[in-house]
């Protein structure tokens, strides 16, 4: 089995392991480790078809790597904005928990 | 002169990989955690300077070989520190702190 | 089954066996410190894929300071995982859950397996018009010319996010600084390493930035090493954070895509397009784009990680 | 930051050449020799230089260049040295290990050359400098504390002490 | 000498794997942070083993990158996890 | 003129970056003095489309698709964009009140008007891209600015909110992008018009636009994925919430819209358009219900959303043609983006006008609404109009989408579509006909000493929207968009008008009566289930099942055709 295919099964199964942590992890830090999990193994994805691209003298076709390097970033500022959330949410209401109804003013 | 070259990188690697070897050993069986940071921070780091020493000379160039060379060097500065920051944090713990 | 298949099998085993690491422990620091392995060893997975530039912004980006982000916000929320206990669903729904997390798996591994080999691709197109962008690097010019739009948004993304976290600031608090404090006492490991290697990594950083247009490299990966940097220097207490209402902070924050779309709407003029180059300049304007880019996001990724202002300015 | 260096009529010129070379010769190391780079690269040593000069105020001691060669020399045979003996211990069947603390009295008496000094002897193998007690004393942890470990740190430091001049 | 250093380089992350195991497992966060540092080293040396065996160009680059910021996490850990007083201790110099 | 596409992106994102940069009182001056411009670019773009023969396409920095990006606008880029550019303007209008432009630079106000912008920049690429990475970059936009829009307040449950929906809408961009790499690794290119020319029915196709499809569906908060969209826009401000309810959520309906009927129109078989479909009812009949049951005012506008974007997924069923095998840009497409843009004008009024309402009461309980109709008369007239627009009276957009809806169902042979929109006027009828009850009855206090003053130019702007949204259907649509000649605005004052718009009413009178909130009275017990139904899907784990559900589902269908 080649590397690009090797990493692209590793990128399938990045997706789904990302995908549960994400959906069944109740903490919010584990879901957002789901997400770059899950991320992660998307760029994977793309990977193989970057090194399977390869052509013209490029070992890897240029597009899906810039494609993974824009989602990288993407990526990290939305962790970045999930854990200012996260801490802002525990400074405020003294609990990371992402159940609605709870600690909710009934009150005006 | 190429197969002595060859030879000198083989040997210098295998040097290296058995550090590393030796470190995880280390981690393995030291028993808590200030000797394992002992035997992270040390052998790993005679370890990558062996593997450093055994790439040089297959390295394109001089300047190409330096730069393995800067590699190890940053590295070097890293563990530095970090085995002194977690030893002072082991340390604080050890306080109950 | 030939040595470098078996590294290859090695290191797939090592990359899935600490991203499960991070999905089941139990403690959440851990799972976080299993990430950021899990982001190193991802780098070097992009290296065996060929891909030296992603290599690199995972190596700053996926592991550094996302990992820093991370270990931070663990730290700060240890406890909260035994309150939110009781929320996990049942045994059942777990087994459920993954069962149908294990379907998308298998999909998504058909299609890796049915592949062709070689795959559809834009290299040639990329290489054909490579010598017009006058850069020896594809991806950069797939991110700074005929991707440009892209990059360019993606650019007010992170201009977005950094407003985005400021915004959560306390009202009391607008203008004001996050982070540390500065120390007075300039003593130990952490200051010893804060004055060493910041120098260095500018030198490193500027380089990357530098060799972008022709090898692996370029304004993010430069940037995000920069910003490292200069996060050092803050955790170590060397210095504070700028206040968030001081104005150069500002226009050093938005210089990147000020600078980039400046540079396109020239092009309406200078070279019949949005985001066009005039031929014989675009090396010199790609690179002059890049630097100011470097410098917003030195800026931006700092800012990201240290959180809403916390304390008004003196 | 500022303030330490404002306090100076200005950061010695000498200084700053010094540094600027080495991170220029960094810069070389790194990138490789091109003549149409060179600009770039003095750009980053001054830039690099900058930075320095502002986190490390230059202070009046200079370094012994014959003697950093000696103490580079001495540093890596007991790096080795060191190195070996951990990788014994860790996988002697019988792991003879006999941690614990050690007291040593550093006679370098400023902030700076003591970050050097600590992370040298963090380097070798066998010492681990974990902080320093009450008394100022460094808390070295050893991983054999029957080995003459006082000693050779004071040997060290002896051969350290000469790198530094004192202006 | 390709293949044996594609083999060099499976040898250390093997054994990186296996301390991994060892300091992953705890007992506390500062054990845990150990890990980073375990494959900060023991990753680049692989890099640079498997960069020298395929002739990656720029790998040097990566390592140079992960070299510098090999203390980061363990610094951001000493810095997030610092006793209060030291935090106090700051707020009284000013 | 095809220079416009470009400025249309560049006017609002450069207003933000030069608003961030000069700061303090020149945030807003700056966000008000783009309002115009943008507004006249979008007016300019619609109206050079017919003389440029339908659509205007723009090369980005001169490289054309595949290897370049391209921006494209058409009759759906236009119309969404002059919505858009009206929607905006109007909220810059309402909006200056809450967030003044103060002698010191404010956090609300900082962030509001540079947020504002930066939307409009990113719906802006949603509508002009032409390409499928562009829209994940701009779907990203979306979320950086939805988010903190959410978290404005910075009350600890708009905090939670705000990070439920973060999450959840980045597991939708993820799902996205992976089935954008796909098509890329299976096609070589992202251009829609390259694709559509290449793509074929494969599995990985299908795989494909399955992932894209439900990450779209968990960001535009289709039933039952809306777990994150109730407390996200009921707990930002009356603006920001606008804002969110109106434009957000209709990006990502765009892109799902783009995809389906310009990139793979001839492979979305029956079932799939079916799926489609029957969520966007489950979403009338779900969403509707629960605002009837709702204590808050701008909940139950948050649930009329829900409901309200079950519509515009009728488009897909009823835009099929069977023989042909293939979604037809036709009528019923027409039909849903008019849906988009009416529902964006009257949705946006009426979460102003619940802004005033609150700020008029110092509440927004449903059950004490006694005595608006005096404190806050303009309000509750905004409210009560906006609320009739949704129900669609003969002269509104909302009527005039519906007419093209029950048009398509009829030639199509597809009658259950018919009985939805029914029902969803039922529905719709009976939400409003209880507000208005509850409104009309005494005030059952003394005047609330909390309450403020609505500011003049507030309903001013409500008011502007909900005429926009109420006549939208005498515009002259024959004049733009392709609309097969048979197809005819009907006479607003026949009976045959009158009595569509009264009998919804009536039914919707009784079953208000039956299952709103009544005080004194136990509640029906499908009104019980239905509470905990709503309870479950707004948790994580149902919320999570429910999408891998849907991915298996939508992805069955896709494989199985032919």
């Amino acid at each position: 089995m080649s590397a690009p295919t090797l990493a692209g099964l590793t990128g399938a199964a990045l997706v789904g392991l990302g995908l549960y942590g994400l959906l069944v992890h109740p903490h919010p830090l584990r879901k957002l480790l789901g997400f770059n999990l899950l991320g992660s193994g998307v760029f994977l994805l793309f990977g193989i078809i970057a090194r399977k691209g390869a052509a013209a003298g490029f070992a890897a076709d240029p597009v899906p790597q810039a494609m993974v390097i824009t989602g990288i970033v993407v990526a990290f500022c939305a962790t970045a904005l999930s854990v200012a959330l996260l801490l802002r949410l525990f400074e405020a209401g003294g609990a990371a928990t992402l159940r609605p109804d709870v600690g909710r003013d009934d009150s005006d | 002169m190429n197969t002595a070259i060859d030879i000198f990188t083989v040997v210098a690697i295998c040097a290296g990989a058995a550090f590393f070897m030796a470190g995880s050993v280390g981690l393995l069986r030291f028993p808590d955690s200030l000797t394992r940071l002992h035997a992270l921070t040390k052998a790993d780091n005679l370890g990558l300077g062996l593997i450093v020493l055994g790439l040089l000379p297959q390295a394109d160039s001089l300047l190409g070989g330096l730069k393995l060379v800067a590699v190890w060097l940053l590295v070097q500065l890293a563990s530095a520190t970090v085995a002194q920051l977690i030893a002072q944090a082991l340390r604080h713990r050890g306080r109950g702190t | 089954m030939s040595v470098i298949q078996a590294l290859d099998i090695s290191l797939a085993v090592l990359v899935l066996a600490v991203a499960i690491w991070t999905i089941v422990s139990r403690d959440a620091f851990a799972a976080v410190v299993g990430y950021v392995a899990y982001g190193l060893l991802v780098s070097l997975v992009w290296v065996r894929l060929f891909a030296v530039d992603v290599a690199l912004t995972e190596a700053a980006i996926g592991s550094g300071v996302t990992g820093v982000l991370l270990i931070s916000a663990a730290v700060r929320l240890r406890g909260t995982e035994a309150a939110v206990a009781a929320e996990w669903p049942g045994a059942g729904s777990r087994v459920l859950a993954a069962a149908l997390c294990m379907v998308v798996t298998a999909a998504l591994a058909a299609v890796v397996l049915t592949m062709p080999d070689p795959g559809a691709t834009l290299a040639p197109e990329a290489a054909r018009h490579l010598a017009e962008t006058e850069l020896g690097n594809p991806v950069t010019a797939v991110l700074m010319a005929f991707r440009a739009l892209d990059t360019l948004l993606e650019k007010v993304v992170l201009f977005l996010a950094v407003i985005g976290v400021w915004s959560l600031a306390a009202d009391g608090n607008w203008g004001g600084i996050a982070g540390p404090r500065r120390a007075t006492n300039r003593q130990g490991a952490l200051a010893f390493l804060a004055q060493l290697l910041p120098p260095v990594g500018i030198v490193v950083a500027i380089h990357i930035v530098w060799i972008g247009a022709n090898e692996p490299g370029g304004a993010f990966q430069g940037g995000a090493i920069l910003a490292a940097m200069w996060m050092i220097v803050i955790m170590a207490r060397l210095a504070e954070a700028p206040a968030i209402g001081e104005r150069r902070l500002r226009l050093a924050l938005v210089a990147g895509p000020a600078v980039f779309l400046a540079v396109g709407l020239m092009g309406f003029a200078v070279a019949n397009a949005f985001l066009a180059y005039p031929a014989g300049l675009a090396k010199p304007l790609i690179v002059f784009v890049e630097v100011f880019m470097t410098l917003s996001i030195a800026v931006s990724l700092p800012m990201l990680v240290l959180g809403p202002p916390d304390r008004p300015s003196s | 930051m500022s303030t330490s260096s404002d306090s100076r009529a200005g950061p010695p010129v000498r200084v700053a050449v010094g540094r600027a070379a080495l991170f220029l010769a960094f810069w070389l190391m790194s990138a490789g020799y091109q003549p149409a780079d060179l600009p770039v690269g003095l750009l980053a040593a001054a830039a690099a230089t900058w930075a320095s000069l502002r986190l490390l105020p230059p202070t009046a001691t200079r370094l012994r260049l014959s003697s950093l060669i000696m103490f580079s020399l001495h540093f890596f045979r007991q790096s080795v040295i060191s190195g070996i003996e951990v990788a014994r211990i860790a996988c002697d069947p019988r792991l003879p290990l006999r941690a614990g603390f050690v007291v040593y009295r550093c006679r370098l008496r400023s902030a700076g050359e003591r970050g050097v000094f600590c992370a040298l002897s963090s380097l070798l193998p066998g010492t681990l400098p974990t902080g320093t007690n009450e008394d100022g004393d460094l808390l070295i942890h050893c991983l054999d504390v029957t080995r003459p470990v006082v000693a050779s740190l004071t040997e060290e430091e002896t051969l350290f002490t000469r790198v530094l001049r004192h202006d | 000498m390709t293949e044996f250093l594609l083999g060099a380089a499976g040898f250390v992350l093997l054994t990186v794997a296996i301390g991994l195991i060892r300091v992953l497992g705890g007992p506390g966060n500062v054990d845990r942070t150990m890990a980073v540092q375990l494959l900060g080293t023991g990753g680049i040396a692989a890099l640079l083993l498997v960069a020298a065996a395929t002739g990656v160009r720029g790998a040097e680059d990566v390592a140079l990158g992960l070299a510098l910021l090999a203390a980061f996490a363990s610094v951001a850990f000493v810095n997030s996890a610092a006793p209060e007083d030291d935090r106090e201790a700051g707020r009284a110099n000013e | 003129m095809n220079f416009l596409l470009v400025l249309s992106l560049v006017v609002p994102i450069a207003g933000a970056l030069l608003a961030f940069g000069v700061g303090g009182r020149w945030v807003s001056r700056i966000a008000l003095a783009t309002m115009p411009l943008g507004l006249a670019i979008a007016v300019a773009i619609a109206a050079g489309l017919r003389p440029a023969g339908g659509s205007l396409v723009y090369l980005l920095g001169g490289w054309s698709p595949p290897l370049g990006v391209a921006l494209r606008a058409d009759w759906l880029s236009a119309l969404m964009m002059v919505t858009t550019a009206v929607v905006i303007s109007a909220i810059g209008l309402f909006a200056r009140a809450d967030f003044p432009a103060g002698m010191t630079e404010t956090r609300r106000s900082f962030a509001f008007w540079i947020l504002l912008l930066a939307v409009w920049g990113a719906l802006n690429t949603v509508f002009l891209s032409g390409d499928l990475f562009t829209f994940y970059v701009s779907l990203e936009l979306l979320v950086f600015v939805a988010v903190p829009l959410v978290a404005l307040d910075g009350r600890a449950e708009t905090l939670q909110a705000a990070l439920r929906y973060l999450l959840f809408a980045l597991l939708g961009s993820v799902l996205y992008l992976a089935g954008t790499g796909l098509l890329y690794g299976a096609y070589g290119t992202l251009d829609i018009g390259v694709l559509s020319g290449r793509i074929r029915g494969e599995p990985v196709t299908a795989v494909a636009v399955t992932l894209m499809t439900v990450g779209l569906m968990a960001k535009t908060a289709l039933f039952p994925l809306y777990l994150w969209l109730p407390a996200a826009h009921a707990g930002a401000p009356a603006a920001a919430s606008a804002v969110l309810s109106a434009l957000v959520v209709k990006g990502s309906f765009f892109i799902i819209v783009r995809l389906w009927f310009f990139v793979m129109p001839g492979l979305a078989g029956v079932a799939a358009p079916q799926l489609l479909g029957a969520l966007g009812a489950g979403a009338i009949v779900f969403g509707s219900l629960l605002a009837l049951r709702q204590e808050r005012l701008k909940l139950l506008v948050a649930y009329s959303t829900v409901a309200q974007l079950g519509y515009l997924f009728l488009a897909f069923p009823l835009a099929l043609d069977a023989e042909a095998g293939r979604l037809i840009d036709g009528s019923a497409l027409i039909a849903g983006l008019v849906q988009a843009a009416s529902h964006a004008t009257a949705k946006a009024a009426m979460f102003m006008a619940a802004g005033m309402i609150y700020v008029a009461l110092g509440h927004d309980r449903i059950a004490a609404l006694g005595g608006v109709v005096r404190t806050a008369p303009l309000a509750a007239l905004v409210f009560l109009l906006a609320g009739v627009a949704l129900i669609g009276p003969p002269t509104s957009g909302v009527y005039f989408a519906k007419t093209l809806f029950l048009r398509a169902a009829d030639s199509t042979h597809q009658w259950w579509w018919s009985l939805v929109l029914d029902v969803g006027g039922v529905l719709t009828s009976a939400y409003l006909v209880m507000l208005v009850a509850r409104a009309l009855a005494p005030a059952d206090q003394a005047a609330p000493s909390m309450a403020g003053i609505v500011s003049g130019q507030q309903p001013v702007a409500a008011l502007a929207l909900v005429l926009c949204s109420l006549l939208l259907g005498l515009l002259p649509w024959h004049a733009w968009l392709p609309l097969p000649l048979a197809v005819t605005t009907p006479d607003p004052l026949s009976l045959d008008a009158l009595w569509s718009l009264v009998w919804p009413l009536l039914v919707g009178m009784a079953l208000a009566a039956l299952m709103g909130r009544r005080q004194n009275q136990r509640p029906l017990r499908m009104a019980l289930w239905l509470e905990q139904a709503d309870h479950a899907l707004r948790q994580w784990p149902a919320a999570g099942f429910s999408l891998l559900g849907l991915t298996i589902m939508l992805g069955v269908a896709l494989l199985l055709t032919p």
